[in-house]
This record gives structure tokens, C-alpha cells and sequence, in this order.
């Protein structure tokens, strides 16, 4: 109860379908990942008091700030939760600085306009102090939107892709600001985003949502290399998504056999899944490894597969490169390599390709999976999308 | 020139817009923002006065604040003379047939504020009266003005109601209205035309003074 | 007559009653259709001198038609057909009598039982200028100043007197008679000599069709003038 | 019951509305959007109307419009029959009267509209006429019903002006609310309520369903 | 004159400072990118008729749409430009589907909602139809807006960070509904956006904005790795930008000497540029080669460069390491390494390293750089940054 922390639970079923819980302690930074329309910005909004859920439990630093079951509702103003709107929501009468000195109420009136501007200055807006939203570029204005946010000083802060319009060097500068004052600060954070990145590189924990659920909770190292389920590391962008068989366990050699198709793969030893499992598993596109042409290399003995390219992409040093592999049907397995490497192994759309499982990096996921031949990939991912958006309105 | 009548109408004038500031301001907001059975009732109720022919409306508050309605009794007795014949007695009669001039586009000025923006106010830890203050009625202003300029020109030109309910006393209840009215009535143009002139300096000067102040506030936010 | 195109009458509202039934009377007599606008006799009189159409104009006064035939719209001088009385109206639960001599009026301004009195406005309604010299003869107008509620005209004065706001007031006899106001309180006529006589001024405009010109005529008929007496209004010999 | 005068006034209450439909629309959209000098003196002049008494204003529309006069010549002359005392000249009249209930609640309605919303309409290929008609007036419905619901409403109850240029002749220019004052001013008190009672009940009627119906369409955006 | 394609010259001075030259062919994508408040949007605006440039001159397949010296102003609606704002702007009193719909203007009517809804499945919205603006997520409401710019075949499609609000496995799909588009329509693309990866994905040409002006236009390969101008460098996010001096050209082995203070660096030979110029240099962080603790390897003799680790931030697989060199002050080495390359170098904050500047990947921009002494880095980001958005302003 007097805990220190932010504590939601949250339990609706309409008009969008809720089914939340998510622990945030002070300090620390909570980066709230799903797809578009799962729930995000709701679950911020019931946070803040802006939107009422229709059961569940809010508290924070131990005040009880929401309870369906004791009928406790604290309106927002009262929350003291600084949030970015996804809209930036500024005061189109109020200049920026008048935008950031609106959420300063808590300061004498005299050390309002010195405040403003500092907030300004730490979102690289010095200079446009004077200008009002709709004379602002649309980074201009989100940015004026985080100064706002912080200006409250609040005991949580609630940020809804607060840096979606803004380019990348201003975003690094953000993100620099943004740790310094979590350290100042030592509230509660949650960041929504898309960016999978910048969840890793800001986020001590990051939460899945999906269809209002929250699927997954940890370290974005520990969900975006070990996603719970199938539908976690589709999330994560884990692109390598199959399904297999345990064959069996190798207590000698420390291994555990996975069949995919008519491959045998070795993964790490894990003698606690039954034999004959059907399982989901997935490997980084990193970690698909290309046998050279010209000669062979260290991990070549590791579980080859053979193939065809299906697809070559070319992002900046690096390359995507999807290969159809022979024996599975559908679905191809995508690996990243250098640009040089690509180019030195003459890679094209077409071309025959060698390539290892780094067994080490294979990860079977927990839990059965129903159904699914083992040969076929852990379906597809378009179709599913669609359902992912008309879902929570049904 | 009547002075008399002159500084009257300006009192009627602002005081009129100065009760229906309070009152037009709760009102619009509620039906603006507020759900509740029997709202386009509400809304219909009030364009009421619109409605009546003035003279007729004034009538019915003849009787209703008369000497021997409940209403008038309750006032003599507080007040030691009665609403009819009185400023006051104008003066709640103004505002009664002015609600559908102020409220109405006060109303859709709240209406037209976005709700994220007010969401964001109280994000920002405003209370609610501060929110009304340095968001609502800022953003709502133009509506405001245009209601409370609405107000003030019809109270000026107001002539029915107050002939009803005033009685036409000099200085009490003789607005300048009903004193031109009355140089018309006599035939005499002369001293109707220069009233007249006059009421309508004042009124276009306050009405465009407004009209520019309003339309640089919200210039800002175009 | 019938067939012919009903003549347009402006006539002042306070008429009405007393219209109503002479032209029904008229129509039965003669077959003459008339339309018959209602409203106040300044306004009319302006709104002939604008080119209203209208093609008899049946005053509550004798300025306004005056005023017709001065600006050479009218066929004749015109005439006066009825002569308006003055009542002292007095509502329900007042403390003032209703006292023709008007002394009962004096003794409740001087002990202060009167609180609001209400007449025409004496500056442009002639019941108004009439009501100031009936109160001039009793010697109250000089005391009653401070207690005047003025109604525009005399039908609105008579509201006043009879709303309960004010005491008493005085106002046209033919009004006091209708039934809503007799029910409203008590009323006494006024001698007809405590105020210049009201003479009702009728006008024929230039547009006066046949129709117009022979109800002009019956106005003033025996008949007619049964029907006025009965309505409160007064012969108008003596006025001419 | 005055059944010609009660369907007079529906006539010409519907008929202001129509033409005060356009008008309205074109005027309040110029100085919602368009940058011109003297803007704040025409938003002052539009509001003039309110500020004169209307029987004042409707003596001076008499002068200005009457036979005397080179406009009533030039109608009477292209007509047959003068302006005033007319229905067509009740119609210019009461248009005239209407000009500030009609303009300013859709002014404020047009300046509420965000600008992108309107770019993006024209770059969705919309022509400047499918943009008002599909994506202009439905957003500011709200504020035209207003405009358009005060503007029938006050024609129903409007008596000074009508009275003045009218003439009150039955069937013609004598509508419900000159009808109702003569009732009063009668002592003839039953026949005034039945048709106040009446005129409020249509009024209400008609007042309630576009408020129903426009926050029906407004809630859809809400 | 009759040439196909959109060309684009725009010149003002006032309220936002212009001096921009665009050329995009029939179905090229010309990818737009700035910093926050660098003029996109408002390019964007003058060739979609919605801001009038002072001067200038824009043509589309031939038409003249704006011509500020003849005084040819075409209307937004007459140029047929599909926009998707950066504020989305939708109808909001019409649903998905109608806000679609009220761009197929040019189909007959019972032909629309198909259309509308072959679009909205496009986009990924299928079964969200009927919601109206305010019911939709910042997401849904974003691609409502792309399928209604897709929905009026126009000639030049304006895109204004269409996808900021979008994760990442949608985009992937809007990608590829996109390239499809492109292929079929054959008409200019322009894409504002701040992602230079996306950038590099769809684009193929890229152009960078700065205050207003354009300061390079190339492939995206051509601009990010050969950026003309220290500022070009810096927009394109990189990240080690240093000034030096040419010592003099070595014709026998081919290569020129680069004197960065205490260290004379090889780089490819480039004979045009006279020895003693002060030059801006600048290399990828991944061509920075980490020397190995244990054991030497194949690049160690090419450029090595000492110094002390300042900064180590883990990326998902990888890692950037700031490397603070010695004798170098201010500004330190980027490099981006594997992250188990890191772990098992013991990379950590303070450690001392060893590492080799790859001699094929320094790249020296043309023109030579005035001041700054050859030891210098080429002026910090941070306080710059400020400058970029006050600069308009003034
Ligand atoms: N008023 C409403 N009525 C019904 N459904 C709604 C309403 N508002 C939002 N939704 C739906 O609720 C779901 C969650 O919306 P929310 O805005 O929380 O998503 P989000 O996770 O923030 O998405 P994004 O990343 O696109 O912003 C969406 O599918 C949306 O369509
Ligand atoms: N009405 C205005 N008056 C003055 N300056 C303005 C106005 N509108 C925009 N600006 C300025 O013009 C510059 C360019 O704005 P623009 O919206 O084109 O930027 P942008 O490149 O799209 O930025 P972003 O990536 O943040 O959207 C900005 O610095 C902005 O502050
Ligand atoms: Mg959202
Ligand atoms: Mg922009």
C-alpha cells in the first residue's frame, strides 16, 4: 500500500477491451510496446484520469488514485501525472513558453518565465519562445509538449511517442535530457513507443500490450531475446518465427535436437521440454550465419541449411536478406549481414545460399503449440494484422 | 437629448451583460459539455424569449412580478417596493429576454474546443476553475464577445419588454429606447433621428471595438 | 354592394369592440365587405402618409386624421363620430375608492396609501393629455407626479392599473368596460367636464372606394351610434 | 384563433429562413476567412439591426422603402405595388432584422473549422463547392442551425418592425405576434394565450428537433 | 517544358526562409530529410498549393502549377496532389471509410466504397470501416489518412511522415503496399520523414534540407555515405565528423596522408586535393575496427589510434562505444561493434583501446574547411542544434 512506485491494474470491457497490469518504480523507466490500436494511449489516459476503466486499481507512491471495487476516481488534475499527448494537445492561445508556464502553477509567479525557458532550452528550443502552436513545425510542437510534461514536476510521467516528429540527433539529445532527469526526478516513467530501439536503449523494463492484454513484463534485453509466446516475439519484431519438434536430448553433448522439416538442429541443452513437443521457436536474423564462397569458416559445421534468395535489402552498411529454404514451404528465413560481406558473396535474388543456425542462438519458446506441422513456419504475419486492428472492435 | 434616458439604457446595458456573464457562461458550458435527459428541451426553453413578441413576453412578466403575483409580493416584502416599475424590475426582465442572445453562441464557442486540449489542462495540474480561466474562456472568447456584444446592442434597442414592465419613469425606468419611441410617435423626426444617431454611435463604437479586440485574440490562434 | 372589393379600414385598436359590431351591422344593412386593420393611430396616420392603401381611417383621436388631411391625403376635413370618456379604474385589494370626484385619490397620496398610479403618457396619447387635466381639475397633478407610471398608450396604461402593481389609474371608459378588465377590479366614469372633450376623428383617404364612402357615412347613423354608446363612447355633438 | 395571421407568420418565418440560408452562409464564411479592411465596421453594421428599436428601425425602413421614397418608386414601378405594406416587404425587413441572429452564430461555426481539415478537402480534389457542401457545412451545422433556428424563432415573435412597415392588414401583413399584441392591448387575454400558446408550441416543436437532430450530427465528432 | 516528372524551385524570404531545388521522376520516390523545424512540411505545402511561395517555380509532367514570375497560381484542388498531412487532418465528422471515399471523386459513386474499402484493407483496416476519427488510435488515424492521399490517383503523391505513428511490423507492410504502388502508378513520390533508415529502404534519391535550403540531393547510398558538407554529414547522423590537414599524396602506394593532430591517417588516394589544405573528414562508425585483446588481426597495421572508452551503450545485438582519443580533445570516436564482440573484449567505461580507422572507408568532403585547427573536431552537435531551430525564426 505505502509502496513506492506506480501500480495498475486495469479491467473493461467496453468500449475497448482492457486487461492490463503494470508495475513501474520510481526511477525507473517502463517502455509500454504493441501494435497500433492496442491500447496505449488508453491505458495512459485511465492513468491520468482521463479515461474511466470499468474496474481495476490504481495507485501511486501509495495514494490510491483509482479502485473500480472501492469507488475511489481521483479527477486528473488531481493525479499529478505529467503526459505527452500523442496529439501534443498544446494551448493554441498560449505561446510555447506560455504552453510550458500553464503547467507551472506549482512556482511563484516570478520564477515561472526563468523555468520556461530552461525547459525550452533542454528540448532545443531556445529562440522559439514566442511562436505559438500553429507557427511551430510539427517536431517543434511535440517538443513543446515533453517541456510541458516535465514542467509539473509530476509524480509520474506519462509520454505517448513523445518523440515521433522528431528527428534523430534532436531525438538523441532528448533522450540525454530525458536520463538525466529520471535521475533528478526519480518518478515513475512510461514511455509508449513503436520503436523497438528506443525501448531498448531508454527502457530498464519493457511491457506488451496487445488487444489491451499486456503479454510480456522484463528488460528489453530479456523480452526481445526470450518473447514469451509467438504472439510476444511477433511483436518484438522477431522475424525468424517457426515451428518444430523436440526429437530428443543429447545429455553428452549438452544439446537438444529440434526437427524443422528434414533439418536436425541442435539447440541448447533444455532436457525439461518432452520429447516429441511440438514447439515454437526463433533465431535472430544476426545470427544466421553465410557460409563464404570462397572459403570455408569457423561455424560451418553448425546446423547448415540450404537455400534460395528471395528477397535483398540494402539498409545503409547492411543488407536483408530472405532465403527461401529448401524443405519449408511459405515462410522464408530472413538473416542481416554486412553490406561488404553481401557484396563479396556476390548475393542476389536467385542465387543458391549456405547459411548456419548458430545454435546458441536458437530459442524455443515455452508452451505447446497445438496444430502446426513442423515444417511450417508459425503463420504468417499479414493476415494477422488485420485481425489485430478490427479486434478490440468487436 | 434625453440624458436621463441615455445614461439609463448604458446602466440597463451593463448590468445586463454583467449578470449574464456568470449566468450565460454555467449555462453554455453545461449544454455544451454535459449529457443529460431533456437537454434539447433546455436548449428550446431558452431560445424562448426569442419566441414571444416582446410586447407579449413583457406582459406575462407584468403579471408574474406584479403586486398580486407571489413573485411580486416576495420582492415588496424583501425590497420595500416592487420589481415592476423599478430598475431591477428591467433590469430581470433584460436578462430573461437576453439568455438566448448570450447563451447561444457561448455555447458553441465551449463546444468547439477540443477535448484533448482541455484534457492536457488538466494534465497540467490546472484545478478546474483554472482551466475555465486560462483555457475555456480564452479559447472560447470570440463566442463570449459575441454574445455579450449581442446583449448589450439588443438591451440598448430593447423597447417591448421594457414598455410592458417599466412604466416609463424618468430616470427609473424611461430607457432611451422608449424615448425615442415617443419623439417618433409625436411626429417628432428631429429629435428621434439625433437619439437615434447617438444609440447608434455608442453601439457601433462598443461593437467594433470588440469585434477588432476579439478578432486579434483570435487572429492568434488561427 | 356585394362583389365589389372589401374597402381596407385602419382603425384604432382601442375601437375594436365597437368596430366589430358596426361593420357586422353594416354588412347587414348594406352587404358592404370591409377588411379592417387594427393598430395605433400614430402609426397609421404615418403609414398613410407613406402610401399605405388603406382607404378609411377611423382615429382614436382628432390629431392624427387631423394630420391627414393637413398633408392633403384625406377627401374632406374628416369628422368626428364618438367622443371618448374617462374612467378612475381601481383594482382588487386597493386601497384607493373608486371616487369620481378624485378626493379619495387626494387623501391617499397625503397618507400614503398610494403607491403607483398609472395614465396614458400625456405627451402624445390623448387619454394621457385628457387623464392630466382631469387630474389638473382636481388639483392633484402637482402631488401625484412622483407616484405616475405612464403607459405608451391607454390600452397599457389600463394593464398597469389593473396588473395589482399600481393602486389605480385612469383610463378610457370603453376599456374599463371590457369584460376582462370589469372583472379586474371597480371603475367610476369621470364627469366629461373635468377634461376637454376627446373628440374621435374619422378620414376618408384619396384611395376611398364606394364601399369606404358609404361606411364613412353610416358611422354616423342612429344605429351606429347605439352601438358606441353601448361600447363607452359618447356622442360627438357639442364636439364639432 | 387568427388562423390567415398564424399561417402568414409561418410563411414568413420560412421564407426569412430561406433567403437568410445563402446570405448567411456567404456572409459569415467572408468574415470568418477572409483578411479585409473594415471587417470589424461590417461585423458592427451587421449587428445594427439589434441595437435600434425595432420600431425605430422599421420607421426608418418605412421611410426608406416607402412610396416617397426612390426605392419604393423603383419597387412600385417594376411590381405594381409598393414594397411596404406588402408581404415582400415584411420578407426585406425581416431578412434585414434577421441579418445578426443569422450571421454571427454561423461566423463563429465557419472560424472553428481547422484549416487543415479544409486543405486537406482541396487536396483531396475537391472543387471550392464540394468542400462547402461536404466537408464546410456539415462541420459548422451546429452553428448555421443556431443561426437559422434564432432567425425563425425571432421572425415568429418579431413585432416592432412588422408593425411599422407592415400595416397589420389581415391576410396580408397582420402575422400572429401583431395578432396576439392587439389581444392584449384588447384585455382579450384568452384569445392571447391560446395564441402565444400556440406560437410556443410550434416554435418549441420546431426549436427542440434541430437542436435533437444538430447534436445528433454534432456528437458524431465529439 | 513537357518534361515528365515534378520540379520544384521555391524562393522566399519571409515568414519561413526558402531556397529549395526538388526534381523527382515518374514513379521515383525522392525521400525529404531535415532536422525538426528544417522547412519539409512546408515544401510540401507550396506544391500542394496550400502556401505560396514568394518566387519560384513548380511544374508537374509539363502543367505549370505555380510560376511566381509569370504569376501562374494554380488552386490545391486543381493540381492533383495527394497529401497526407503530418497532423493526419481528417474529416472528422465522416468515418474511415468516408473520409476515403471523399477523395474518389473521380470514380462513379457506386464504384466508391470498394474502392474505399480495397484502400482501407491497404492500410491494414479492415473491419474499422465505420469508426469515425475520434474512435480511431493515433495509428489508424494516421493510415486512414494515407489510404485517403492513395485514394485520388494523383499526380504526385506528398507524403509528411506518413508513418511516424505506426509500429514496426505495420510499416513493414505499408512498405510493400507502397513499392507495389509505386510500381503501378508510375507517379513522383515525396517522402518527408526523419527516419534516415526508412529513408534508405524506400527512397531512391534523397534530399536534404537545412534552414530552408537544399543542401545535397544523390541516391541515399551516394548522400549518406559521401555527404558534401560538414552540415550534410551531420544530417545524415554522422557521427564522427573531424577536421585535418593533408599532409601530402603517396602516388606509389596510392594513398593520401591525413594529418589529424598527433596521427598521420591513410585514406584513399585523391591526388586533386593540394597537400596543406584544411579538409572535414569523416568515417563510419561500424568501419571502426576494435583490436582484439587476446590476439592480433588482419587490420591492425591500418591506422591504429589509441584511446580511453567514454561512453557504451547496447543496441539490441550491438553496441556504440565512445572512444575518447588520445590527444584528440572534445569530440570522441564512435564506433558500433557486435554486442559479443564488446562482452568479450571487456569493453567498459574508462578502459583503455586499441582500434584501427579502416584507410578504404575515411571519406574527405570536397572544399576546404576555414579556421579549425587540423586537431580539432569539426564544432560540436549540441550547441548547433539550438541554432537550427532558432534560425528560422530571426
Ligand atoms: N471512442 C472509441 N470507441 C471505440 N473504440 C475506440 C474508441 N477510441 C479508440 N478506440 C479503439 O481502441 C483501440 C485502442 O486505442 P488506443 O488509442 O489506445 O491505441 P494505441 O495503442 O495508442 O494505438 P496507436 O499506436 O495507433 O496510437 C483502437 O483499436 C481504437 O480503434
Ligand atoms: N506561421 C509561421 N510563422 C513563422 N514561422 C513559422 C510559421 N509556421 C512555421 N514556421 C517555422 O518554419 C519552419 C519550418 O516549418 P516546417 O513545418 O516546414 O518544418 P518541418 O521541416 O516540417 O519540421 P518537422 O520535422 O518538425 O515537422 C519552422 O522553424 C517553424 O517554426
Ligand atoms: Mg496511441
Ligand atoms: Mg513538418
Amino acid at each position: 500500500m505505502a509502496d513506492k512506485g506506480l501500480h495498475v491494474r486495469l479491467n473493461q470491457q467496453r468500449p475497448i477491451p482492457l486487461d492490463a497490469v503494470l508495475d513501474c518504480g520510481p526511477g525507473e523507466m517502463l517502455a509500454l510496446v504493441g501494435p497500433s490500436g492496442a491500447g496505449k494511449s488508453t491505458v495512459l489516459r485511465c492513468i491520468a484520469g482521463l479515461h474511466s476503466p470499468q474496474g481495476g486499481r490504481i495507485t501511486c507512491n501509495g495514494a490510491v488514485w483509482y479502485d473500480g471495487a472501492g469507488g475511489v476516481n481521483f479527477p486528473a488534475w488531481r493525479r499529478s501525472a505529467g503526459m505527452v499527448f500523442q496529439s501534443y494537445a498544446l494551448f493554441p492561445h498560449m505561446t510555447a513558453e506560455g504552453n510550458v508556464k500553464a503547467a507551472l502553477g506549482h512556482l511563484p509567479a516570478p520564477e515561472r518565465s526563468a523555468r520556461a525557458q530552461a525547459l525550452l532550452r533542454q528540448v532545443n528550443l531556445s529562440g522559439l519562445e514566442r511562436r505559438y502552436p500553429a507557427e511551430l513545425s510539427g517536431g517543434q510542437q511535440q517538443r513543446v509538449a515533453v517541456a510541458r510534461a516535465l514542467a509539473r514536476e509530476p509524480a509520474v510521467l506519462l509520454l505517448d511517442e513523445p518523440f515521433s516528429a522528431v528527428d534523430r540527433s534532436t531525438r538523441q539529445k532528448l533522450y540525454r535530457e530525458l536520463a538525466e532527469l529520471r535521475k533528478e526526478l526519480r518518478i515513475p516513467v512510461l514511455l509508449v513507443t513503436h520503436d523497438l530501439d528506443e525501448a531498448a536503449l531508454l527502457a530498464d523494463r519493457l511491457c506488451l500490450l496487445h488487444h489491451g492484454r499486456t503479454l510480456q513484463s522484463g528488460t528489453p534485453q530479456e523480452v526481445m531475446t526470450r518473447p514469451a509466446s509467438v504472439e510476444a516475439a511477433r511483436l518484438v519484431d522477431v522475424r525468424n518465427i517457426f515451428t518444430g519438434r523436440i526429437a530428443g536430448h543429447d545429455s553428452a553433448r549438452r544439446v537438444t535436437i529440434l526437427e524443422w522439416n528434414r533439418y536436425r538442429l541442435e539447440t541448447p541443452y533444455q532436457p525439461r521440454i518432452a520429447a516429441g513437443t511440438s514447439v515454437a521457436w526463433a533465431i535472430p536474423t544476426a545470427n544466421v550465419l553465410l557460409h563464404r564462397r570462397d572459403r570455408p569458416s569457423r561455424g560451418e559445421q553448425e546446423n547448415p541449411v540450404a537455400g534460395r534468395v528471395s528477397e535483398f535489402v540494402v539498409l545503409g552498411d547492411s543488407a536483408s536478406v530472405a532465403v527461401d529454404v529448401e524443405g519449408i514451404a511459405d515462410t522464408p528465413l530472413f538473416m542481416t549481414i554486412a553490406l561488404h560481406a553481401a557484396q563479396r558473396n556476390r548475393i542476389a535474388i536467385g542465387e543458391q545460399v549456405h547459411v548456419s543456425l548458430l545454435a546458441e542462438a536458437i530459442y524455443i519458446m515455452p508452451g505447446e503449440v497445438s496444430g502446426g506441422a513442423p515444417d511450417t513456419a508459425a503463420s504468417g504475419t499479414e493476415g494477422k494484422n488485420e485481425e489485430d486492428d478490427a479486434g478490440p472492435a468487436g | 437629448m434625453d440624458w436621463p434616458a441615455l445614461a439609463l439604457s448604458l446602466r440597463l446595458g451593463i448590468f445586463t451583460v454583467l449578470l449574464l456573464f456568470p449566468i450565460g457562461i454555467a449555462a453554455a458550458r453545461a449544454l455544451a459539455w454535459r449529457r443529460f435527459r431533456g437537454k434539447g428541451l433546455a436548449e428550446a426553453l431558452i431560445t424562448l424569449p426569442l419566441v414571444l413578441p416582446p410586447t407579449v413576453l413583457g406582459f406575462y412578466l407584468l403579471v408574474a412580478f406584479g403586486g398580486n403575483s407571489p413573485l411580486g409580493h416576495a420582492f415588496e416584502a424583501l425590497f420595500g417596493h416592487t420589481l415592476v416599475f423599478s430598475f431591477s424590475g428591467l433590469l430581470v426582465a433584460s436578462v430573461i429576454v437576453n439568455l438566448p442572445f448570450a447563451i447561444q453562441p457561448m455555447q458553441r464557442a465551449f463546444e468547439a474546443i477540443p477535448a484533448d486540449v482541455r484534457e492536457a489542462a488538466a494534465c497540467s495540474g490546472m484545478t478546474p476553475l483554472e482551466v475555465l480561466m486560462r483555457i475555456e474562456l480564452p479559447l472560447a472568447w470570440p463566442g463570449i464577445v459575441t454574445g455579450m456584444a449581442l446583449t448589450f446592442a439588443h438591451t440598448l434597442g430593447e423597447f417591448g419588454v421594457v414598455l410592458m414592465v417599466g412604466g416609463s419613469i424618468p430616470g427609473e425606468t424611461r430607457t432611451l429606447a422608449i424615448a425615442i419611441y415617443d419623439r417618433v410617435q409625436d411626429f417628432d423626426n428631429g429629435a428621434a433621428a439625433t437619439m437615434s444617431a447617438l444609440l447608434l454611435a455608442i453601439s457601433l463604437f462598443a461593437l467594433a471595438i470588440t469585434y477588432v479586440l476579439s478578432g486579434r485574440i483570435g487572429r492568434r490562434h488561427g | 354592394r356585394a362583389g365589389e372589393a372589401p374597402a381596407l379600414v385602419a382603425c384604432a385598436s382601442s375601437m375594436r369592440f365597437a368596430m366589430e359590431e358596426l361593420a357586422s351591422a353594416f354588412r347587414a344593412s348594406s352587404g358592404g365587405e370591409m377588411r379592417i386593420a387594427y393598430g395605433s393611430s400614430g402609426n397609421f396616420a404615418r403609414q398613410i402618409m407613406q402610401g399605405a392603401p388603406f382607404e378609411l381611417f377611423v382615429a382614436a383621436d382628432s390629431i392624427y386624421a387631423g394630420r391627414i388631411a393637413e398633408a392633403g391625403l384625406a377627401l374632406d376635413a374628416g369628422k368626428a363620430y364618438a367622443q371618448g370618456r374617462l374612467a378612475l379604474f381601481v383594482p382588487k385589494g386597493s386601497p384607493l375608492k373608486p371616487d369620481a370626484s378624485l378626493s379619495d385619490l387626494g387623501k391617499a397620496i397625503a397618507d400614503g396609501r398610494l403607491k403607483r398610479f398609472a395614465i396614458a403618457s400625456p405627451e402624445h396619447a390623448p387619454y394621457g393629455q385628457a387623464a392630466r387635466e382631469a387630474l389638473e381639475s382636481a388639483g392633484l397633478w402637482d402631488k401625484i407626479g412622483p407616484y405616475l407610471v405612464l403607459g405608451e398608450n391607454v390600452a397599457q396604461a389600463a394593464q398597469f392599473a389593473s396588473a395589482g402593481s399600481a393602486q389605480g389609474g385612469i383610463i378610457a371608459y370603453s376599456l374599463a368596460l371590457a369584460p376582462d378588465m370589469a372583472r379586474r377590479g371597480n371603475f367610476v366614469l369621470l364627469p366629461g367636464g373635468s377634461h376637454r372633450p376627446l373628440r374621435h376623428l374619422a378620414v376618408l383617404t384619396r384611395r376611398a372606394g364606394a364601399t369606404a364612402r358609404a361606411f364613412y357615412d353610416f358611422l354616423t347613423t342612429e344605429p351606429a351610434r347605439a352601438i358606441m354608446a353601448r361600447h363607452g363612447f359618447g356622442s360627438p355633438q357639442g364636439a364639432d
